[in-house]
């Protein structure tokens, strides 16, 4: 395996490989992806993976989803079958301070020009019949949708290595050095030398950071996760919480605990969201679950995305956010722009890590 | 619900430990997800030759009945079809009878769920009529239903021999044994005769190539030196041996090491057949495959050592018991397979340092 | 084929019961699995594979492998190698994935 | 074994598709399950989980204690979604997206 290279990524999962595959499809060769595990072993392959824009906050960050969401289509014409549906997405509310939030939250979306509809009891149950009777309403956009986590990654993974980009698996980063203008990078399996280094490690992000001396503050935030057997299609929209996929299963949860890299679950949850399952959808009662998983998610501190480049180590940049499945296309491909051109064609000063106080650690 | 002891499995393991438990006035209850006792041994016909010398040898069911017998006599409580589907946070075991959930908090737990077949793959073996031998045995001997008329079995070990000759007695003619190995495999040279006397085929250096079918296996191609003998046929048993079955460790994160001739991975346990977890014990061939006399050795054993933490038992006493209990596991495994043997005392050795651990861990 | 009389258990099979497979009646015996009184009736294939549709029967009989799903008493995907007979039992093959109704459209 | 035979019965993933994703670098049967759906249907891999460990063993000469087990969960087996929802009643960590848009003055922030 070849020791010297351009561009070094850190983490092989949904972002890294795709910053990995828009940057080779810009005829950008000498690319390396190192992962600790194997592509999917993290975050990426523990998701509901909503394409999901509408109810985010602030609506900058809204609007940034949206750019992202938008490119869906036009990547899977480029790297093949993702499973991209689509859907429309729905939130469905049970009170009226709920309703409240949702007419407020459609005004502020006005202004940026993403449309949200609040929908009366009636309206909501006419898109979705299996929805709960007793549903007071619903926020719903046509923009969301969902994607297959694991075809996504690995479409992303088999393009980049199609254009000449190499993986390195099961290989951990355990010393990064900043020599002249270059970066050595020793892991478990060699030492390797390149100009840019890119961190996108994810829950691991701190971790990283600490290798190179900059505090990047990403928490984790456990959410445990429902899987029915395949069921024959009857759910038209994504559900925020419910969704099926395209295969039959019916992901079920929106939970968030801190429990650190600890990815057990629990059977206090396990209920929890079964719950949840019938409040929402009365029908799932008799469904069968066959497995309950948990997933860390990668949470910057003020849980906006962390992008762009370091200040004060020339080369070396990050990208970490929560929502990696709905912004993967975007972010790929700002980061492309941002190392081949050194400016992206949205801004992502908002972004950057030096929004925080304590840069270095 | 609380209990002093919960016991998973409701098989000879099971039932032992849980025999020495109560009968030491500790409140026992046992999880079984069948609705009756004495596991696999309900439908083994066959006299268990090497069992513990303080049991007479015995068919498989008559074994069951004594052991059920013998927790009756107790107070033990017994929850049939209910199973354990998870773990709360605060320790409590999620137990289900299909209508409820309901958590279990119990002092100690031992783990007795057994092992279960592994698979063998070959073109078409999705086919109807194609079951794993042990499949076979209990339509024959539990459910009293004749699995087919004209079977071949795949695999030689000492249980295929068993269920080979349970089949031809029932009335299944059984065309063929087919052994990928050189040799056979089953160590009992008695019951292998009894096989050959019953005029049933054993090809070694054979291996199954493909079923054929409409709807059902009716057809097989074996492959033997490069030449295909078809058997027509209604029923293949496979055997592809057996592994511990770990969920329910799993969820306990208990640690495992791998050994493979007690079935491959299996949680690691001290001598006292205590897992890495102070509250979890475990018997039977969820602590490695072995002979149904070796199983019960292990239920004595992991009830002994449940009741002593629970100050039922002096420390003293119960360690002079496991030690004879481990000279009488000795002997029926090394009469049986030294290499078994061999592998337990490996992996008890192994005990401060398991293979796969942390395993919830990201 | 029922077995009337073991060779080492002797008669077991006592209390005769009758069940309904594809609105067809078949005979069993209490305490009988469900698919093993469906294979003593000559019927071996209880469903169908979901992608592939091809047969499929009884394999592991310990209710892990699921290949005996089948639809009992109007439930789906009942294990029926771990399910036992009773008299006047409904059954139908597995030949797809459940369908989830509302409750508001009656269940 | 042929190309075409199925090793996971649930999900119906042949040889071949494990073969592959082995050849791209999966180890282990979880990457396998990610990038196949092997071991993903409703018997949860009981199965298929050992004639995967195999084909890993010969195709890449792992010793099998180098082939980690998949990684089990809860339910144990497969269980009605109405039964898990017996004897809870708390709703305290499962929340809805609304609950994390925040009002401040009245108007999203």
């Amino acid at each position: 395996m070849d020791t010297n290279y351009e561009t070094i990524i850190i983490g092989g999962g949904v972002l890294g490989s795709s910053i990995a595959y828009h940057l080779s499809d810009c005829k950008k060769d000498r690319i390396l992806v190192l992962d600790q595990k194997f592509p999917l072993a993290g975050t990426s392959g523990s998701t509901q993976a909503w394409i999901w824009v509408h109810n985010k906050t602030p609506s900058w960050y809204a609007e940034f989803n949206m750019y992202s969401a938008e490119l869906f289509p036009y990547l899977a014409k480029k790297i093949g079958d993702v499973e991209y549906k689509q859907t429309g997405g729905l939130s469905p509310f049970f009170n009226e301070a709920d309703r409240e939030k949702a007419l407020q939250l459609a005004k502020a979306y006005k202004e940026i020009g993403i449309k949200i509809k609040v929908l009366s009891r009636e309206e909501a149950l006419e898109k979705e019949p299996s929805l709960n009777p007793n549903v007071a309403g619903a926020t719903y956009s046509s923009i969301d949708g969902n994607v297959n986590p694991f075809r996504l990654v690995d479409r992303y993974m088999r393009a980049a290595k199609k254009n000449g980009v190499q993986y390195s698996t099961f290989n951990k980063v355990t010393e990064i050095q900043k020599l002249h203008d270059k970066f050595i990078v020793v892991s478990e399996k060699g030492t390797f030398v390149c100009k840019n280094l890119i961190l996108a490690g994810g829950t691991w992000s701190r971790e990283l950071g600490k290798l190179v001396d900059i505090n990047i503050p990403v928490n984790q935030v456990r959410g445990q996760i429902l899987v029915t057997e395949p069921l024959k299609p009857f759910l038209n929209y994504t559900i925020s919480g419910v969704r099926q996929t395209f295969n039959g299963e019916v992901l079920i949860g929106y939970s968030m605990e801190k429990e650190g890299f600890n990815r057990a679950t629990t059977l206090d949850l396990i209920q929890e969201t079964a719950n949840m399952a019938v409040h929402y959808i009365p029908g799932l009662r008799k469904a069968k679950v066959v497995r309950a998983f948990s997933g860390i998610r990668a949470m910057p501190e003020d849980g906006l995305p962390i992008l762009g480049s370091i200040p004060g180590i020339d080369r070396l940049y990050v990208a970490a956010t929560h929502s990696g499945m709905t912004l993967s296309p975007l972010i790929g491909t700002l980061m492309s722009e941002l190392i081949l051109d050194g400016e992206t064609s949205v801004p992502i000063d908002r972004y950057s890590i030096s929004r925080f106080d304590s840069l270095v650690r | 619900m609380e209990t002093d002891v919960l016991i998973i499995g409701a098989g000879p393991a099971g039932l032992t430990a849980a025999v020495e438990t109560a009968s030491r006035g500790l409140d026992v209850t046992i999880v079984e997800e069948s609705l009756s006792m004495g596991g696999q041994l309900i439908q083994q016909t066959q006299v268990l030759g090497s069992l513990p010398s303080f049991y007479q040898p015995k068919r498989g069911f008559e074994l069951a009945q004594r052991l059920r017998k013998l927790v009756e006599d107790t107070s033990v409580r017994c929850l049939l079809g209910h199973r354990v589907i998870g773990f709360y946070k605060d320790g409590s075991v999620g137990i289900s009878d299909e209508a409820n959930v309901f958590p279990l908090k119990a002092k100690k737990i031992i783990v007795a769920t057994g092992a279960a077949e592994k698979a063998i793959a070959f073109p078409k073996w999705t086919l109807p009529g194609i079951m794993t031998i042990g499949a076979a045995q209990t339509l024959l001997n539990r459910d009293f239903v004749l699995p087919g008329k004209h079977a071949v079995i795949i695999g030689t070990s000492d249980f295929a021999m068993d269920v080979a000759l349970q089949l031809s007695e029932g009335g299944v003619q059984v065309k063929a044994m087919v052994e990928k190995s050189q040799t056979v495999l089953a160590r009992d040279t008695e019951k292998v005769n009894q096989v050959s006397k019953m005029g049933i085929p054993v090809h070694v250096n054979s291996s199954i190539k493909e079923a054929r079918g409409i709807g059902r296996v009716e057809e097989i191609d074996i492959e033997q030196r490069e030449q295909i003998m078809t058997i027509p046929l209604d029923t293949v048993c496979v055997d592809g041996g057996r592994s511990p079955i770990l969920d329910v460790f799993y969820q306990l994160e208990c640690s495992f090491g791998y050994q493979r001739e007690l079935g491959g991975w299996i949680p690691q346990y001290n001598p006292f057949f205590r897992t890495d977890r102070e509250d979890v014990f475990l018997a039977g061939n969820a602590a490695g495959v072995s002979s149904q006399g070796v199983l019960l050795v292990t239920g004595i054993i992991a009830g002994i050592n449940a009741s002593e933490s629970l100050g039922a038992l002096s420390k003293e006493e119960a360690e002079i018991k496991t030690t004879s209990l481990w000279k009488e596991i000795e002997t029926l495994e090394t009469k049986l397979d030294p290499d078994v043997w061999n592998a337990r005392i490996r992996h008890v050795q192994n005990y401060e340092h398991p293979v796969l651990t942390d395993q919830f861990i990201s | 084929m029922h077995i009337k009389h073991h060779p080492i258990l002797g008669e077991q099979l006592q209390k005769q019961v009758t069940i309904y497979f594809k609105d067809e009646p078949y005979t069993a015996y209490e305490q009988q699995s469900v698919a093993a009184a469906l294979l003593a009736n000559d019927i071996k294939q209880l469903g169908v594979s979901r992608n592939l549709v091809q047969p499929r029967g009884m394999f592991c009989s310990r209710g892990r492998c699921c290949s005996c799903y089948m639809t009992v008493n109007g439930e789906d995907h009942v294990r029926t190698c771990m399910t036992k007979v009773v008299d006047g039992m409904k059954i139908y093959p597995n030949d797809g994935d459940p369908q989830v109704r509302s409750e508001s459209h009656g269940d | 074994m042929d190309k075409t035979t199925i090793i996971c019965r649930c999900e119906e993933i042949s040889y071949e598709e494990i073969e592959d994703v082995i050849s791209i670098g999966a180890r282990r049967f979880d990457d396998v399950k990610r990038l196949t759906r092997c071991g993903m249907g409703p018997c949860q891999s009981k199965i298929c989980s050992s004639l995967v460990a195999e084909i890993i063993h010969d195709k890449t000469g792992l010793p099998f204690p180098e082939i980690p087990l998949p990684r089990m969960r809860m339910p144990i087996s497969p269980i009605k979604i109405g039964t898990l929802t017996t004897n809870s009643t708390t709703f305290s960590s499962v929340k809805s997206v609304l609950d994390e848009v925040e009002l401040e003055d009245g108007k999203v922030k």
